[in-house]
């Protein structure tokens, strides 16, 4: 985000607001088109991934090949229907309501470092913004309930309100447990200590368990798999978003892929080392740095700066590693895609997960948050401390 | 104690009942081709006995009705005009808005004229396109006109040619006159 | 959508955003759970494995009327259920259309001669677009019903005046 | 143990009201006085040597002179089965709105609850007593009782139209009412018989009207646009040889059967 | 009635909580159809529960009065439309029974092979749409696959895929070609083994038993008195199968298969997780009887049809005058015809007594306590089929 400021201000020539505003914009913007075209992606994706795995092919006539251009073929449909609305419920609420479910996650999306520069907003209290930001969702899933003005939407909120809040207290416990051992909130140096210590899940006994919890409560809290209960179709119609109908409802169907992205996405850093292979091969997480430091060496170069700082950055420089400047750009993109074939492998999970199960009724799924997960998510937590303590 | 003891049995029995149930799923992903016949492209093996479209012998069929009173919906309309054994025919229709497809009027035909085939395209976007009229021709054919108004056949104008012009076929005038009269033909 | 619709002189641009639209509701018509008899169940094996409806795109079924564009009636609709069909169909969103499937909604079917509360034909009821006779007709020919749906959304017109659209499309039927 | 044992155990038991077993039927049944009724069913559900547990069936008939109302009762331990019936004699003025009274016996079987609501429904027996005397089957406000033989055919119920070619209820114009059609007495069809020509102009248009002399042979079926098939049956009427060969193929398909029906 | 107090509505005068009226109205995914299920409920949980059908009457028994005997076959056909077959035996024999006609051996065999064959494709259908019902749309698409095959299977025979009017009064439409018994044995091999996947897929998932196992708890005097049959009533513990007890149809005399009961193993007697297993069993069940029907299906020939019934084609039948009532065991319980007739060609009265619509009965006893995710599940375990029950 600084390197883009930057970028813009000697573009403009102009300091302060100009560049900010201009690089906030590139940054939304592009955020906005990854996710758009990430759920176009994933809605295809789910639908063949259900097909072949209820033997029958998915989508295949719209588009060439296996019918890709299926979800465009949705979206454009979505935006010429007829904007409806129920007689007498609450005009305000209905029309904000998707608007605040899809921000809500939206802006979980400002702490995802996708790779080491490449991070709108470098909080260091990263994984609680994400957290606390992702309870806005609900408020809005409520307003959508209420105004709909129509019994089944009504319940749809209720379930939703109390599972989604509910569940946010056994995820935050499994995440304390990376937290506990990496010791920052910053979701950067997940990755740099992964990078050294390899993968947390690894790293101690209780590490899978507390992975486990996270990951079902992630499920919760998205409103997947078993505990579909908010959008149950063969109990409430179509839960909450009943009366939505056209380019309304698609930001409803957006928000769930989006917010899976999230769930997943925390689980490849937080357990599964974020842009480093298994065993550090090729040491991925950090030649971002190397490209700066070739970058920082010829500019202190150029401007003759005093000699100690030039050798710093030649021996940075010399220590480039084995690919040229591009090369070493190029390795630092390797990073994203591995982080990203690990988010799509959860993703796939969590979409085996939801052809397989059967869904749980709703004091089940409160027993399970309660009974199950906080408890375990606790014992993870204490393990790993006297783990820490005494072990590593 | 029992409490503690379905607790774990739960967990446990929760996981593995789901692990092997996602190895189902997992199993039909990976290994079991799709079984989808791509109808537009590929159509599925109809057997002969299927009951579909009607299909109708029109020469052979000799106007009974038994076909008609059979149904039990009564979706076949027949409408012919009887001259002698010859029939000029107006209308055999089926209404496919009404048949159930029970195949009762095929047993009951006397010359068993009227069958079913295996086609079932019937889809329309105009609701009077589904009353399927089953004839090949209406009306009188050239070879029936000539029967009815006793014009010799080619066989008889051969005979007649042969021994020298004497009347070949039987006299038929009083006939003729009466048919060409209910014809209104000048 | 109510003031563009049918505001625009038919030309080159109009028409390609048309065809556009037009592929796009053709090849997203998601149809509405709703089974009423047998051809409901004929409707269910049009979506199972063997005669997948997923492959056009409509295999997303919606349980609401209001997220469904495509209201397909399986079974015979008598008095007392007419009066939720009229309501079902009102409720729909805009681009809407619908599928008599089975002999019984298209005209009468096996309850024609003696059924006192059967509507004879649910084209009474609510305008239908594609009637597929059959008692319950084969998964194929329901498929093929739903082509024909797809031939007659994709050739409609959306921005271009309906006159002149009328006219192009006639005379795309005609050759 | 068969009819007539239980015949006579229930004739011990309540001897008013039971009449004699009648075998004429196929099924032989027992004629009960109304009044007897619910004592007869309480003997034979709660006496452990019939044992009847379910009733299975509540039926009303109407014949000519009467209106006859049947019980099918069965029992699960001894695996017999007897029927009772009332019989209600139609009084000599009555008109269709006549309808028997009958004691409910959904005090003794609970099954019964929705068997008397639908007979009420269909037949208009009142059954005095019952809990909930409300139609199961048709509309709430639906006159008569359809399956009555005077019963005449409505041709529609509400705004809903139940003839055949009645006009969508879209294309009504304003203030529209319904045409004045003659109820049509019980039984008649709502349509007309086939072998008279239809009188209402037929769905799909009078048949082609017959060929001028001459061109006899083209075939004169409506020229529809329908879209070929690709592969599909060759659509109807496109000249003769390919019906031909159809049928011919039907025809193998059948002699194969019969041959293998036969050998 | 215990489940009821203990969600009682507490009444201290602070806590009012208003009753919620709730329609699972007629267009509704798990109502198997047009029910519609007046619910009043106190949060989650329901207090009444009041069943509205007639939203499918179709004017059968009215049809029946006016139509021939015959023709009143195809009729049967689109009652119980899942299990056709079974329906036509029903009304043949009802016929046959007031004729005084037998039906030929190998028709007889055809009968009973045909029927168990339909009888696997109703419980596939009502355990694809009960694994939706609770969630998992996964066994839908495997219990259809299945399906298609036994429709192929039916329709060389019978013409139709679903409706087959194959069974008449007097033997049965025409005989089976030659590799008819073959596909048939190949297909019994084959389901053996899917019947294996589908009970680690759903049967025994936690979750699906933490839905089903204690819910819906139908006693066994509460299911006699309330006239259930079939699954519903053997789900309960009650061992009665007319196929055994009160045998209908020679062959099955000849046939050895038990008949499963609900014994309660994951909950209490009579849960719907009993009802459910006691259709998973009668799957098996069924594939023995195929199984012998078949070997003696290639020993015996003969006609299809009775001799003097052919010509009810061309001349309606006309019975002396009577009445006869005869029962069959339909995939969701006893399924009979009672006919009275005074001697013309069609009968004065004719009545169906359809298992669904007395299974259907028990649903208004059931409901309240519970809530509105078992309501569904409760439903789903009654199997009920909309075209019976309003006929």
């Amino acid at each position: 985000m600084e390197r883009l400021i930057a970028a813009f201000s000697d573009l403009t020539g102009t300091e302060g607001v100009i560049p900010l505003s201009l690089a906030y914009a590139v940054c939304i913007g592009s955020l906005l088109g990854f996710i758009t075209v990430y759920a176009m992606f994933a809605i295809w994706m789910e639908r063949k991934v259900a097909a072949h795995m209820q033997v029958r092919y998915g989508p295949m006539e719209t588009g060439g090949w296996h019918g890709w251009a299926q979800s465009v073929a949705d979206a454009l449909k979505l935006l010429f229907k007829e904007d409806l609305f129920p007689r007498d419920g609450n005009k305000l609420l209905f029309f904000i309501a998707p608007a605040v479910v899809f921000c809500g996650v939206f802006a979980g999306f400002i702490a995802i470092p996708f790779a080491a520069g490449i991070q709108i907003a470098d909080l260091d209290l990263g994984i609680f913004f994400i957290i606390s930001i992702a309870a806005v969702e609900v408020v809005g899933v409520i307003m959508a309930g209420w105004a709909s003005n129509s019994k089944y939407s009504l319940f749809g909120a209720v379930r939703e309100a109390a599972q989604v809040v509910s569940y946010e207290l056994p995820s935050a416990t499994a995440l304390l447990v990376p937290i506990l051992v990496v010791g920052s909130f910053r979701l950067g140096d997940f990755n740099a200590y992964q990078a050294q210590h390899g993968w947390l899940i690894f790293s101690g006994p209780f590490m899978w368990i507390a992975a486990l919890v996270y990951f079902i409560a992630s499920l919760a809290g998205c409103k997947r798999a078993p505990f579909d209960l908010p959008e149950a179709e063969s109990e409430l119609v179509s839960g909450f978003h009943t009366e939505y109908s056209g380019m309304r409802f698609s930001f409803f169907f957006l928000e769930e892929y989006a917010s899976m992205f999230v769930a997943s996405i925390l689980m490849a850093t937080l357990f599964f080392g974020g842009t480093t292979l298994p065993f550090n091969l090729f040491d991925l997480g950090n030649w971002g740095d190397y490209a700066d430091a070739g970058r920082l060496a010829a500019q202190a170069a150029a401007a003759n700066a005093p000699a100690d700082l030039v050798a710093q950055a030649a021996r940075a420089a010399a220590a480039v590693g084995p690919f040229s400047d591009l090369g070493n750009i190029l390795a630092a993109h390797l990073g994203i895609v591995v982080l990203l074939l690990k988010t799509f492998f959860f993703i796939f999970v969590q979409m085996w997960l939801r052809w397989t199960l059967p869904r749980l009724r709703v004091d089940q799924v409160m027993a399970m948050g309660y009974k199950y997960l906080l408890p375990w998510g606790l014992f993870a937590v204490m393990g790993t401390a006297v783990w820490e303590t005494y072990a590593a | 104690m029992g409490s503690i003891r379905d607790y774990f049995a739960n967990i446990t029995g929760a996981l593995t009942t789901t692990a092997k149930g996602m190895g189902v799923t997992l199993r039909h992903f990976t290994s079991e081709p799709p079984i989808t016949v791509m109808y537009p492209h590929e159509r599925k093996w109809v057997p002969p006995t299927t009951r579909g479209k009607h299909i109708l012998e029109q020469d052979k069929c000799i106007d009974c009705h038994l076909c008609a009173k059979a149904c039990p919906v009564d979706c076949i309309e027949i409408e012919a005009e009887h001259y002698g054994r010859i029939l000029e025919w107006k209308q055999f229709s089926i209404d496919y808005k009404k048949c159930i497809f029970c195949e009762f009027c095929i047993p009951p035909c006397p010359v068993d004229c009227i069958h079913m085939t295996t086609e079932y395209e019937m889809a329309t976007d105009r609701n009077d396109d589904m009353v399927e009229d089953l004839l090949t021709w209406t009306g009188l054919r050239p070879e029936d006109e000539a029967k009815i108004t006793g014009e010799p056949t080619e066989f008889q104008k051969k005979q007649q040619a042969d021994d020298g012009g004497k009347a070949g076929g039987k006299d038929k005038s009083a006939l003729i006159a009466q048919i060409k009269a209910r014809l209104g033909k000048g | 959508m109510g003031l563009l619709n049918n505001a625009f002189p038919d030309n080159a641009l109009t028409r390609t955003v048309d065809e556009a639209i037009g592929w796009g509701r053709k090849s997203s018509v998601w149809p509405m759970t709703f089974g009423i008899a047998c051809c409901a169940i004929e409707m269910m094996a049009v979506y199972a494995a063997t005669f997948d409806l997923d492959r056009f795109g409509a295999g997303v079924p919606r349980a609401t009327p209001r997220q469904s564009d495509l209201i397909i009636v399986p079974g015979t609709v008598n008095a007392k259920m007419a009066v939720r069909v009229k309501r079902l169909y009102d409720q729909m969103a805009e681009p809407r259309y619908v599928i008599a499937m089975g002999a019984c909604v298209c005209g009468g079917g096996p309850y024609v001669k003696w059924g006192y509360n059967t509507v004879k034909g649910v084209h009474k009821i609510i305008p239908v677009d594609i009637f597929v006779p059959g008692c319950p007709p084969r998964p194929e020919a329901l498929i093929d019903g739903i082509l024909k749906l797809r031939e007659k959304i994709g050739r409609n017109d959306v921005f271009r005046r309906r006159q002149e659209a009328k006219e192009q499309m006639s005379a795309a039927y005609e050759a | 143990m068969n009819e007539t044992k239980l015949h006579s155990r229930l004739r011990e038991a309540c001897p008013s009201g039971v009449g004699d077993l009648d075998t004429s039927a196929k099924d032989p049944f027992v004629v009960v006085e109304a009044a007897a009724l619910v004592e007869a069913m309480v003997f034979l559900r709660d006496d452990p040597a019939c044992a009847m547990e379910m009733l299975h069936l509540v039926t009303a008939t109407e014949r000519e002179a009467a209106i006859e109302v049947a019980y099918h009762l069965c029992s699960y331990t001894h695996h017999h089965s007897l029927t009772l019936k009332v019989v209600c004699p139609r009084p000599e003025g009555a008109d269709q709105e006549w309808s028997p009274s009958v004691p409910s016996v959904a005090s003794v079987y609970p099954s019964a609850d929705w068997h008397e609501r639908e007979q009420y429904d269909l037949l208009g027996v009142r059954f005095d007593g019952h809990p909930d005397p409300r139609r199961i089957l048709l509309p709430e406000e639906w006159i008569g009782h359809p399956l009555r033989k005077q019963y005449v055919y409505p041709t529609s119920s509400g705004d809903i139209p139940l003839e055949l070619d009645a006009t969508p209820i879209y294309e009504r114009p304003e203030g529209w009412t319904d045409p004045e059609h003659a109820p049509r007495a019980a039984g008649t069809p709502l349509v007309q018989p086939p072998n008279a020509p239809s009188a209402r102009p037929h769905a799909g248009g009078k048949a082609p009207p017959p060929k001028p002399k001459g061109e006899g042979d083209e075939p004169a079926t409506k020229p529809k646009p329908k879209p070929k098939g690709d592969g599909g049956a060759a659509p109807k009427g496109e000249g003769g040889d390919d019906m031909a060969a159809k049928i011919a193929a039907i025809k193998a398909a059948k002699a194969k059967k019969k041959k293998e029906g036969d050998g | 009635m215990e489940a009821l107090e203990m969600y009682a509505v507490d009444d201290r005068a602070d806590v009012y909580t208003e009753e919620l009226k709730l329609n699972l109205g007629p267009q509704h995914p798990s109502t198997h159809g047009v029910l519609r299920v007046e619910l009043r409920m106190d949060g989650e949980i329901i207090t009444h529960s009041r069943c509205d059908i007639g939203y499918l009457h179709r004017c059968a028994e009215k049809i029946g009065e006016n139509v021939t005997f015959l023709q009143f076959n195809p009729y049967t056909d689109r009652m119980d439309y899942l299990a056709s077959m079974n329906n036509n035996l029903a009304w043949s024999l009802t016929v046959e029974k007031l004729l005084g006609v037998e039906a030929p051996e190998r028709a007889q065999w055809l009968r009973m092979t045909c029927a168990e064959l339909n009888r696997i494709a109703s419980h596939l259908i009502a355990f694809g749409t009960y694994g939706i019902d609770i969630g998992a749309n996964t066994p839908f698409f495997y219990a259809f696959r299945e399906r298609e095959s036994i429709m192929g299977l039916l329709e060389r025979p019978a013409g139709a895929r679903m409706l087959y009017n194959y069974i008449q009064p007097g033997g049965v439409r025409r005989d089976v070609d030659e590799h008819w018994v073959d596909d048939v044995l190949a297909f019994c091999d084959d389901f053996e083994k899917r019947w294996l996947e589908y009970n680690t897929l759903l049967s025994h998932n936690r979750i699906f038993i933490a839905r089903t196992a204690n819910i819906g708890i139908l006693t066994k005097d509460v299911a006699l008195a309330n006239g259930c049959t079939g699954p519903v009533l053997r789900g309960s513990g009650v061992k009665w199968d007319l196929r055994r007890d009160v045998p209908y149809l020679k062959p099955y005399d000849e046939v050895d298969f038990d008949v499963p009961v609900g014994e309660g193993t994951y909950g209490t007697l009579g849960d719907c997780w009993d009802r459910y297993w006691v259709r998973m069993r009668e799957m098996i069940e069924s594939i023995r009887i195929i199984r012998q029907g078949c070997a003696r299906l290639a020993e015996i020939g003969g006609d299809t049809m009775d001799k003097q019934m052919k010509r009810m084609y061309k001349t309606p039948l006309e019975p002396e005058a009577g009445e006869a009532y005869m029962r069959c065991e339909n995939p969701r319980g006893e399924l009979g015809f009672y006919v009275v007739t005074e001697g013309g060609k069609s009968p004065i009265r004719c009545r169906a007594r359809a298992p669904s619509f007395c299974n259907l009965s028990v649903l208004d006893k059931l409901l309240p306590g519970t809530m509105l995710a078992d309501a569904v599940a409760i439903i789903g375990s009654l199997d009920i089929v909309l075209g019976e029950v309003d006929r």
